[in-house]
């Protein structure tokens, strides 16, 4: 075990995997000799070599074409986007080609061994275009697998275990966290299983629903709520395609009650697939509505920043409103 | 980057390149003077134009079946021929290929049977590409011949990042990509150009330009001379041909994979043609371009013209061409009864390849389906008979 | 009155459109003299001149880029995207400069003239790259409208509010009925409102939901359940963004019963947004799990295309079921 | 497109365009031998020296700032004072103006004041912007200056179609949009300048080469003579100009207007300078380059270079140049100190401007909003105190 910060988590998830397996090649913008601006891919160049770990023009949709292509090819891509917000110049390349490479030619090819790695999230002072959270723009496409680790030690597993699946990953990495959260991580390879959520708390009154940086924010409610002899089960999803519909729905069986917190948008956000999905395999079970607590459906803003945040206490106040309804 | 410098204020003439037309078969089957003829064997000769013509019965028969209602649609490539078959033949059959959707030449070339055009044509059992596509999303693993997709242009970064790969594999092996002029526009064209370039991948861009991209004649789609020209702009090494002859289209190929495969750097092939007939079965051209322009390139046949060198060499002649169409037409209206025979593929494959798995929830989506299916099998003829096999 | 298909009816909006303001402009991929693939501009360029309609380069991100100056230079651009599945390169444009140029701005700058059309949906044997509904990648952002329109006389009407909408509108055209859905259509100019769902059928045992040429599907459902003594409301929800609330709970708060149906696959679908809402909404009138007849989670097939469709008979089997839970 | 054929098979050479540089002034601040100097007269000459002065203190007063935590970002234009100043200048007023984000010489040339480039950095309520973007994102609709993006490129195509705009309204003005060498890798650059080309927009294309793209250099962005060698491949006329030298800077862009005016068409201008300073307040250069260059760049001050030219015109001298120091560093001081003093938008902003008109949805989430602040005050200091303002 050593302490490492969520970079050091995904910089030594980078490190293992590039030594262990050389057709695992990291890419993007500013990735090579510099190692990224947030340095998440700090000495891979030197390590591995200019033809493993390289800077690239600046075109996302050029990035994942080139992904894509090498990944057809049988290599192992992890293609950084240098912020989420920058991901949709690509959003063809991948919604119409990542996602759709094996279905369309019948197993003919695949681009499986695709990790597209990206920072997410706001809370940085960022304004509209360095803290947006893009994960429910890819949840609508089946073919592609979507992972938020929530610390340094999921996210070192939850990163080997991306690059090593069969299948085309969006990494997103929660960029508030990259220095901010430290913890234990193992020194030695390991990986945790993508699609499975994590309960991260039991509890029996409500269940509380949310993935990376966001499950700081809803732990926190938790506490507030436990106070008050609210007794809460808190839920990492992890993995939101594909989404461990079993787990939720079973704790939502258990509490009867459930909150869904998300950064992004409130409208079509993730939170709306899993409300939908619950309320159809719970009904009988739900004491009240499902409660979303996400961002304002407004561009992300920076002078209000702190008011459009789902914080601790909107999750809080509405975990009050759930009980009480 | 040029060191030179100037004092007085000019703008550079946007006409400054002018990319001369590599030519070395006249319509006549004669060599233009000073040129000389690709050192093709008697057999390989052969076997170049058995795959013209293949194409062209291929094209013809296809267009009269989507006529007769059999398949939903067709896309020909008459007049471009030489183009891809002329491309395809000086690669190595290791060479990766990432075409657009007019390459159909290519594709025969590498060895794609009568079978298989029919069976993807028809979305039966049998189509590699299991049914999921319309007609002409060609691929083959085996033959190194990408599955198509219809979005333009974003095959020509992945051709990059392709060749990057066989780079990184020290193969002794290129990828060629094809495209339109007008798929030219995108973005990825700039994004795939660029990159390849820069990170020095053998890939060899091809460009069909015939003129059309549907209705939209070149000079809506750009400015300047022809998307050659955009080659020097990204630091590569260019050459324009004369894409209704197949020997120039040939040469060209060959040196340029040459210099790719040695160098580890792209070069960009534009290939000046014409799109004799409609875009697609769902186009008609007489709405946007006029009957003499459509003559004027009848007359530059590819095939014709190859045909005529075939015959000066002493290699063809008329029993062997009718030969040789009785065949192609016998074998692809067979396979055509055979293949629209065949069922589509089975229910299962509905939720197969999504992921290298299907999901839990697909498993469910898939049996919520057939349990819909055994409910109302005649709303569903074409799987309800076969949902358990 | 005139009989009008829907494509004639939308060609009959431009016409109007273009001959009452000089500033409305029209263009996009074969869109000039040949008047679309589709004929949607055709005899435009002929009457208005080829400065106001006309073909562009074959680049989707251009043509919206290059709608989104026109519209904040004070034109009404009405750009084209050839097929609905061709509207991703221009994603970046669309979701990070459209919908947020007025906001970031602070109204400095906006582009609500802004008009997209595309032509949209399956049906048509067209697989995986003609036949995409992608509504709901567009339904997460802020700032932009999202219209459907279900025949010709909604399709005249709608357009025409779109174009001259303050606000940049993606206005999708069922291109399954562009020949198919004939019907009566106003000679005159007249608008119909965005944001407001249109009842279209009055029931009190169930609320049907659908949009555009999901309608035909949901109304035969109806009818099919009518033989059954089971009254539905039908509803065309016809303005995703924004979406109408409160007509959509107030119908089912009188029935207690909610399907949604839509081309596009299940997961993360904008029914998933209803169904989140309501629930909410309208938690103590629910007799039963609000369902989702919808597209499987697959890219859009070609050979199983009649199985993939939320057709009639499902809908119906899910009305029953929602009866009978 | 050229006519002219060839008969041997021959890769055109990727060297083949080299496009000099256009210079007008030494170091020194005098003309190169054969060079002419624009024809200023005194107080346009002052100005724009004024501009170029206010923009170096601007800069170095906000990276302080942003060290001492006052605003949280900060991006400056050290050493390409020129091209953005010496480019505006030749332009008129109704033209438009779209920029990346480090061309705030040409917001001030524009008429910007102190007080409004502090009120947009501070995030108050006096910012145009409404406190809603990074620092530096500026504009301002009474200067036609298109409020900056942040996502790289996507001005370029806008500035076509907003130059088609003004075609189309008969206005006698034209668009200039500005983008980095590494923007100039994005799609949406091809997409840009090959529409302006294709549909006669009068747009200039202002590519500032600084020789990065935050820690990436320009021969690993891409290969070839530089951006503007791509000019030529679009078929547009180009021109490449020092771009540390204000009065190339100048006449370049004057005669690119005049013609871009006089024929529809756009004009691809290179210049070519250096990003003196880090990438912003959030980089540090010495992870990737020398200070070796950096030095020799040093030498090559742009505002330096200019005010040796200006004080050889006997327009300028130690006693002027020291009170205009004084007057900025004073003026932007004070400002800052009022800026930061002044409150954030009120809440009701959050929710205005997503739409001409808030949605019933977003009325809803704001008065959800605002009860909740209500129940927890400290947490939302900055606006719990004035929500019925
Ligand atoms: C991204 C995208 N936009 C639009 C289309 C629709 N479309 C199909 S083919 C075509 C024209 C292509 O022209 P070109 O690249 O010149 O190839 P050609 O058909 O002439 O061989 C268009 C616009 C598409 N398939 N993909
Ligand atoms: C689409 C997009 N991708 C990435 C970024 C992150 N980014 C901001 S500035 C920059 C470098 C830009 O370089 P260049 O265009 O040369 O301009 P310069 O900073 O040198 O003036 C990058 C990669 C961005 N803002 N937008
Ligand atoms: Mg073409
Ligand atoms: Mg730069």
């Amino acid at each position: 075990m050593s302490q490492m910060n969520l970079l050091q988590a995904i910089n030594n998830a980078l490190d293992i995997a590039m030594e262990k397996d050389d057709k695992v090649v990291c890419f993007g913008e500013d990735v090579g000799f510099f190692g990224g601006v947030f340095r998440a891919t700090s000495h891979l160049q030197e390590k591995y070599g200019r033809a493993r770990c390289f800077n690239t023009p600046l075109v996302e949709q050029g990035i994942i074409g080139f992904a894509n292509g090498l990944a057809s090819q049988g290599h192992k891509p992890v293609a950084e986007i240098q912020f989420g917000d920058y991901i949709f110049p690509a959003f063809d390349q991948i919604v119409n080609e990542t996602a759709k490479f094996r279905y369309r030619s019948g197993n003919e090819f695949d681009v499986g061994g695709l990790t597209i790695r990206t920072p997410y999230g706001g809370g940085i002072k960022g304004g509209h275009y360095h803290s947006q959270s893009p994960e429910a723009y890819f949840a609508h496409t089946p073919g592609l697998k979507i992972v938020v680790p929530r610390n340094p030690h999921q996210a070192k597993g939850l990163l080997l275990a991306s690059i090593r699946d069969e299948n085309p990953v969006i990494f997103f990495e929660p960029k508030r966290l990259y220095r901010a959260s430290v913890g234990d991580v193992p020194e030695e390879d390991y990986e945790l299983p993508i699609g499975k959520a994590d309960v991260v708390r039991e509890g029996s009154d409500i269940t509380l629903l949310a993935w990376g940086a966001q499950m700081e924010i809803i732990s926190d409610a938790a506490e507030k709520a436990d106070k008050d002899g609210i007794d809460c089960e808190v839920i990492d999803l992890r993995s939101i395609l594909p989404w461990d519909i079993e787990t939720v729905v079973s704790s939502v069986q258990k509490t009867g009650r459930l909150l869904i917190s998300h950064e992004a948008p409130l409208t079509n956000g993730f939170g709306a697939e899993i409300a939908a999905t619950v309320q159809e395999e719970a009904f009988l079970s739900l004491e009240s509505p499902i409660m979303r607590v996400c961002g304002l459906d407004v561009p992300y803003p920076l002078a209000h920043e702190t008011e459009y945040m789902p914080d601790a206490t909107k999750v809080y106040e509405a975990i009050k409103r759930s009980i009480h309804y | 980057m040029s060191q030179s410098t100037v004092h007085k204020p000019e703008l550079m003439d946007e006409n400054l390149l002018s990319i001369p037309t590599f030519k070395l078969l006249k319509q006549d089957g004669t060599l233009y003077q000073g040129a000389s003829a690709p050192d093709f064997s008697e057999d390989f000769a052969v076997k170049v134009y058995q795959d013209l013509v293949f194409t062209r019965v291929l094209d013809e028969r296809m267009i009269n079946a989507q006529r007769q209602g059999r398949i939903p649609f067709y896309l020909a490539s008459l007049g471009e021929e030489a183009a891809s078959v002329g491309s395809a033949a000086a690669l190595s059959d290791h060479d990766m290929i990432f075409a657009q959707y007019r390459e159909q030449g290519a594709l025969r070339l590498r060895g794609f049977t009568a079978q298989q055009f029919m069976d993807q044509c028809f979305s039966n059992e049998l189509d590699l590409g299991k049914g999921r596509q319309m007609p002409i999303h060609y691929g083959s693993k085996a033959l190194n011949y990408m599955t198509i997709s219809s979005p333009l242009a974003t095959q020509i970064p992945q051709a990059a990042g392709y060749a990057y790969g066989q780079k990184l594999a020290g193969l002794d092996a290129v990828t060629i990509c094809y495209f339109g002029e007008g798929a030219a526009s995108e973005g990825d064209f700039h994004a795939g150009v660029n990159m390849a370039a820069v990170l020095n991948c053998p890939t060899l861009f091809l460009c069909r330009n015939n003129g059309y991209a549907i209705s939209t004649p070149a000079d809506e789609q750009f400015k300047g001379d022809g998307v050659a020209s955009r080659g020097i702009g990204y630091g590569i090494k260019t050459i324009r041909v004369d894409g209704n002859d197949l020997l120039a289209m040939y040469e060209a190929t060959r040196i340029a994979r040459d210099y790719a495969l040695e160098n580890n750097a792209p070069v960009l092939i534009e290939a000046m043609s014409y799109r004799l007939g409609a875009h697609s079965t769902s186009d008609d051209p007489t709405g946007y371009r006029s009957k003499d322009e459509e003559a004027k390139w009848a007359k530059k046949d590819p095939v014709l013209r190859y045909k005529h060198w075939l015959t000066k060499q002493g290699w063809w002649d008329d029993d062997k061409e009718k030969a040789l169409y009785a065949e192609y037409r016998e074998d692809i209206l067979s396979q055509m009864k055979a293949a629209e025979k065949r069922p589509v593929p089975t229910l299962d494959h509905l939720i197969e390849d999504v992921y290298d798995q299907p999901s839990d929830q697909l498993r469910k989506q898939l049996s919520e389906l057939k349990q819909h299916i055994r409910q109302y099998p005649d709303n569903y003829p074409k799987t309800a008979g076969r949902l358990d096999a």
